[in-house]
């Protein structure tokens, strides 16, 4: 499989006649963003507005974040399965809108948080202060059902992510990105020294925005399966805007999913990287062990040497995250971690919900309880109500001047679990 | 408190029913018991028949006290 | 394959039949006690006890799918659940109540719910759970 | 400039210049003079603060009269209104270390005053302080005097100031167990193909979230002749004299309670349980069936064992923090030392 990222830096976004992007200034035609949008008869209102780095603007509650980008070779238009004809991705050439970002924005429950500051002190806690955002608010009509509203907004941010990313298909590229993999047999062959690694990423798989899709198939329906990194990084799994804003992985994130990024980095040099694993995070315990003892079973059978393991979300999936880390630890791979900790504000508590003593190898993606002081903002793009949802968790956090004190919790990927941001925690 | 009793040098014996916990709170001397209600009883044969599972429970804690071991060691 | 939901949502009271329902006037930490006195009592733990997000843990209702026969005590789900409880207690010593947003928590617990008894049935097993995850903190004795 | 901040000091016997081991049982003074290592350590302030005065206590006298020693201490540093108060530092001294330990400790625990200390990172006196005080990590003799001081006085300024410390191994401080949130120069992801490139290269690697440890303690050695032990009963099952006399909380417990009996044949008809955590009915029906004095005093009767030690120790076992459970283990480890008690039972709900 062979995929370009055909990276189109962007410098600055702005509401214009035109879709295109013209030297580096993506240019949005705001009325045809929102006419496509409001094909789909369930939505009632879209509002589309913009948070550029640095501008003291907050936005709340943030549902999902999408790459804008535009297939020009190959199959696969869209996201297969889901807004497209369902086809393989992983192979062909694709423009990105690198540095922007579709925002989606709603509520589709009351209580769900989701912060993303554009500057100061909030700006440092998510990645997702550094892309020109494109905020698209999505009002549905009245009296849909809870899994309609939410499937509602995620199909209107993938949508809205498609018709920006067509802004590009013209666009020079400043960077390309080749991403290319024979199949095991060969590259076993290629590199018969280097040690075999496989990722295994978990996904949130619990039901109304607790769920990942696969080519649109809900992954509660799923065994742990086998896929190649092209696919992943070409759009074919996405987030169910899931109310884990902290470690939730977005759709974004999906798509520029940095352990892989990092692990093909390596490839060829000092590891054959294998492929992906997606496993399922279940409520039930019985489906726990079905979907540790697979995951186990195909990092076995493929012949990995290591594995790395990332986690969505917190608390019951730890469970998950370690008994795979068991499973492959006496099968005899080396396994490292990825994960978050809630170890209260202090950082006192007990960092995970569970533990094993073969998790000797953790990256830790910073404590969720970790409470960071917010500036008032100019600007909020979403709901003031959501503010007070977030300011609202205990006594005292909102103070005079208007700032608000949150845990890490309630940024968007302030302690992402696939380790795409900075965060860490030392002992003190 | 198994562990920092028996740091003074002086044996003590879990008896416990969940023999797990007792591992991992660091018991090397372990006694299996009935339930976490009643531990050394059984109330559905009270009488002359649960004293025995009493005295046959604590008698094999007592031994325990009194046999040398190296690591945790369920005495069941 | 029967079970029984061990609840205090009265969205999930209306919703489901009173033979299938343990229902706690109560709180979520209510939700867990009674969970763990059934799973003392030999009762399967089906449904893991904690949610999956921070979000949830702070809901104020919670529902979780128990066995409906006594068997032998399961330690591991013993463990399981008590320790569930400690980390139930620490996550949410810092937080208030959101009586505001009462509704949506019920609706999402709901669904939840219903995603969960849908890979209950999927499962199509009457094996009983072993769980062997990790080695729990405890601090009994 | 303001006015220096004020040190008040303390040492023991031996670093008060008063003697060695046989000085070490001497009742607590206070003088306000610079005495051993407080007149170094005030030099390496450089102006910023001074030393007011030193506490001398015998390390002994601490440890076996801690009541009436640390009545005089706290009344001492409550006169003397010091900004910060410094202990130590002890090194390896084990009974030293103690005293300078659940001196910093108590100190800023009830007077909020700020206090600082120093240990080699293995002095048992360690646990008592290092998750509320900042200890400065020395070497494990006195020869180490001259880099603890410097290292202290350096963080004692910031402490003085209100000023924030840096990372443990930056500072020289043992860590105190919380875990914060702080950038990497690396993301996440990086970090992990980091750290498997050096597992699989058998590299040497650190995990950013180490496992909680079971710490191990080993088996003690087995009582020879049964049938001359002594052997005590304790319980984590909540079970007390009818009434509760000594108010133990149905879960988690702030304290443990201690009942006489020696003239007793059973539990039964006297005691029952305020255990939170299970049905009550079958322990209140019979508490011997949470602990077993029953069967004890038959099996005493019998021979098969010396003696029920005359006293009988209970708490509750649900939600007791381990912090808890760690103090009343010690505490009534050390009674039942005391009392030479050969062997124990604990019985756990």
């Amino acid at each position: 499989m062979k995929l370009e990222l055909r990276k189109i830096q962007i410098k600055d976004v702005v509401f214009g006649e035109k879709m295109e992007v013209n030297g580096g200034v993506l240019s949005i035609n705001k009325d045809q963003l929102v006419a496509k949008l409001m094909e789909d008869h369930r939505v009632k209102e879209i509002k589309v507005d913009l948070a550029k780095p640095g501008e003291k603007t907050r936005i709340i509650p943030v549902k999902d974040c999408i790459e804008p980008r535009v297939k020009i070779e190959g199959e696969g238009k869209g996201f297969p399965g889901v807004t497209g004809k369902m086809v393989p991705l992983g192979d062909g050439k694709v423009n990105v809108l690198d540095g922007a970002a579709v925002v989606t924005i709603g509520d589709i429950v009351g209580f769900q948080e989701g912060v993303v500051d554009m500057w100061g002190e909030g700006a440092k806690w998510t990645p997702f202060s550094k892309t020109f955002n494109i905020v698209v608010d999505i009002i549905p009509v009245e009296g849909l059902e809870p899994h309609v509203h939410e499937e509602t907004v995620r199909l209107a941010g993938l949508k809205a992510a498609e018709v920006i990313g067509e802004a590009g298909r013209y666009a020079e590229p400043t960077k390309v990105e080749v991403f290319e993999m024979g199949n095991h047999a060969e590259e076993s062959a290629k590199y018969p020294h280097l040690p075999k690694v496989l990722y295994v990423e978990m996904l949130i798989s619990q039901g109304l925005l607790h769920d990942g899709y696969i080519y649109g198939v809900n992954s509660q329906k799923i065994l742990p399966t086998l896929i190649h990194p092209n696919e992943e990084l070409d759009g074919a799994v996405i987030s169910g805007n899931c109310v884990a804003a902290c470690d939730k992985i977005t759709t974004y994130q999906h798509q520029n999913n940095s352990a892989i990024l990092d692990l093909y980095a390596e490839h060829g040099k000092t590891i054959n990287f294998l492929g992906v694993i997606l496993t399922p995070e279940l409520t039930t315990l019985e489906g726990k062990f079905r979907t540790c003892d697979y995951t186990a079973k195909l990092c076995t059978m493929m012949g990995a040497d290591g594995v790395i393991v990332s986690e969505e979300g917190y608390g019951n999936p730890d469970s998950d995250l370690l008994m795979i880390c068991k499973r492959l630890e006496k099968n005899g791979i080396k396994t490292v971690l990825i994960t978050d900790e809630c170890s209260g504000w202090d950082g006192m508590s007990q960092p995970l919900a569970d533990t094993t003593k073969e998790a000797v190898a953790v990256v830790s993606a910073g404590n969720v309880s970790h409470v960071v002081t917010l500036e008032p903002a100019d600007k909020v793009i979403g709901s003031a109500k959501a503010i007070s949802t977030l300011a609202g968790g205990w006594d005292g956090s909102l103070s005079e001047d208007g700032s608000i004190k949150c845990e890490l919790n309630a940024v968007i990927g302030a302690t992402s679990e696939i380790g795409y941001h900075n965060c860490t925690v030392k002992l003190y | 408190m198994v562990k920092e009793i028996e740091r003074y040098g002086i044996p003590i014996v879990h008896m416990s029913t969940i023999t797990t916990i007792s591992q991992a709170v660091g018991a090397n001397r372990i006694v299996p018991t009935i339930a976490i209600p009643h531990p050394v009883g059984n109330p559905s044969i009270a009488g002359p028949g649960e004293e025995a599972l009493r005295r046959d429970l604590v008698e094999r804690a007592v031994k325990s006290l009194g046999t040398p071991v190296e690591d945790i060691t369920i005495f069941d | 394959m029967s079970y029984r939901i061990v609840t205090n949502n009265p969205s999930v009271r209306e919703n489901f039949q009173d033979s299938k329902l343990i229902f706690i006037d109560g709180s979520y930490e209510d939700v867990l006690i009674k969970v763990r006195d059934l799973v003392h009592s030999g009762v399967e733990l089906i449904d893991s006890p904690l949610g999956a997000s921070i979000r949830m843990l702070l809901s104020p209702y919670r529902s979780i799918l128990v066995g409906t026969e006594r068997q032998a005590m399961n330690m591991d789900q013993i463990l399981l659940i008590e320790q569930s409880i400690l980390n139930y207690r620490t996550l949410t010593q810092r937080r208030k109540s959101e009586p505001q947003h009462a509704n949506d928590y019920a609706v999402v617990d709901k669904e939840l719910l219903k995603a969960s008894i849908q890979a209950y049935e999927d499962m199509n097993c009457q094996t009983h759970s072993k769980f062997t995850g990790g080695e729990f903190l405890e601090t009994r004795a | 400039m303001s006015n220096p901040f004020k040190v008040l000091y303390y040492v023991n016997q031996f670093f008060g210049q008063v003697g060695g081991e046989e000085k070490a049982g001497i009742e607590p003074f206070y003088k306000e003079e610079k005495i051993g290592p407080a007149a170094g350590f005030e030099a390496l302030l450089e102006g910023e603060g001074t030393v007011i005065g030193t506490l001398v206590c015998g390390d002994n006298y601490f440890n076996e009269h801690n009541k009436e020693a640390f009545a005089f201490i706290m009344d001492t540093i409550k006169a003397a209104k010091p900004d910060l108060v410094v202990t130590g530092p002890a090194f390896n001294a084990g009974r030293y270390g103690m005293a300078c330990g659940e001196i910093a400790a108590k100190v800023t625990e009830e007077l909020g005053i700020p206090t600082l200390t120093g240990m080699y990172a293995e002095n048992p006196g360690l646990d008592t302080c290092v998750s509320k005080v900042i200890v400065v990590s020395t070497p494990d003799s006195a020869a180490g005097m001259r880099t603890a001081l410097p290292t202290m006085a350096k963080i004692a300024r910031k402490l003085a100031k209100g000023e924030e410390l840096g990372a443990p191994e930056e500072e020289g401080y043992i860590p105190q167990g919380r875990r914060l949130t702080v950038f990497s120069d690396k993301r996440g992801s990086k970090r992990a193909v980091e750290m498997l490139l050096a597992r699989l290269n058998n590299q040497a690697f650190e995990t950013e979230l180490p496992m909680p440890q079971f710490d191990r303690v080993d088996p003690a050695l087995a009582i020879k002749d049964l049938s001359k032990a002594t052997i005590a009963l304790v319980t984590s099952g909540g079970i007390v004299p009818f009434g509760n006399p000594d108010r133990i909380q149905s879960a988690s417990a702030q304290k443990w309670g201690k009942y006489d009996i020696s003239a007793a044949a059973a539990l039964k008809g006297g005691y029952f349980t305020i255990h939170g955590g299970y049905d009550p009915v079958y322990a209140n029906e019979t508490p011997d069936r949470v602990a077993p004095l029953d069967v004890m005093k038959t099996l005493e009767k019998e021979g098969v064992i010396g003696k029920v030690y005359d006293y009988f120790y209970t708490t509750t076992g649900t939600g007791t923090s381990v912090g808890n459970a760690l103090t009343f283990g010690k505490e009534i480890g050390a009674e039942l030392k005391a009392a030479g008690v050969d062997g124990v039972i604990l019985t756990s709900t």
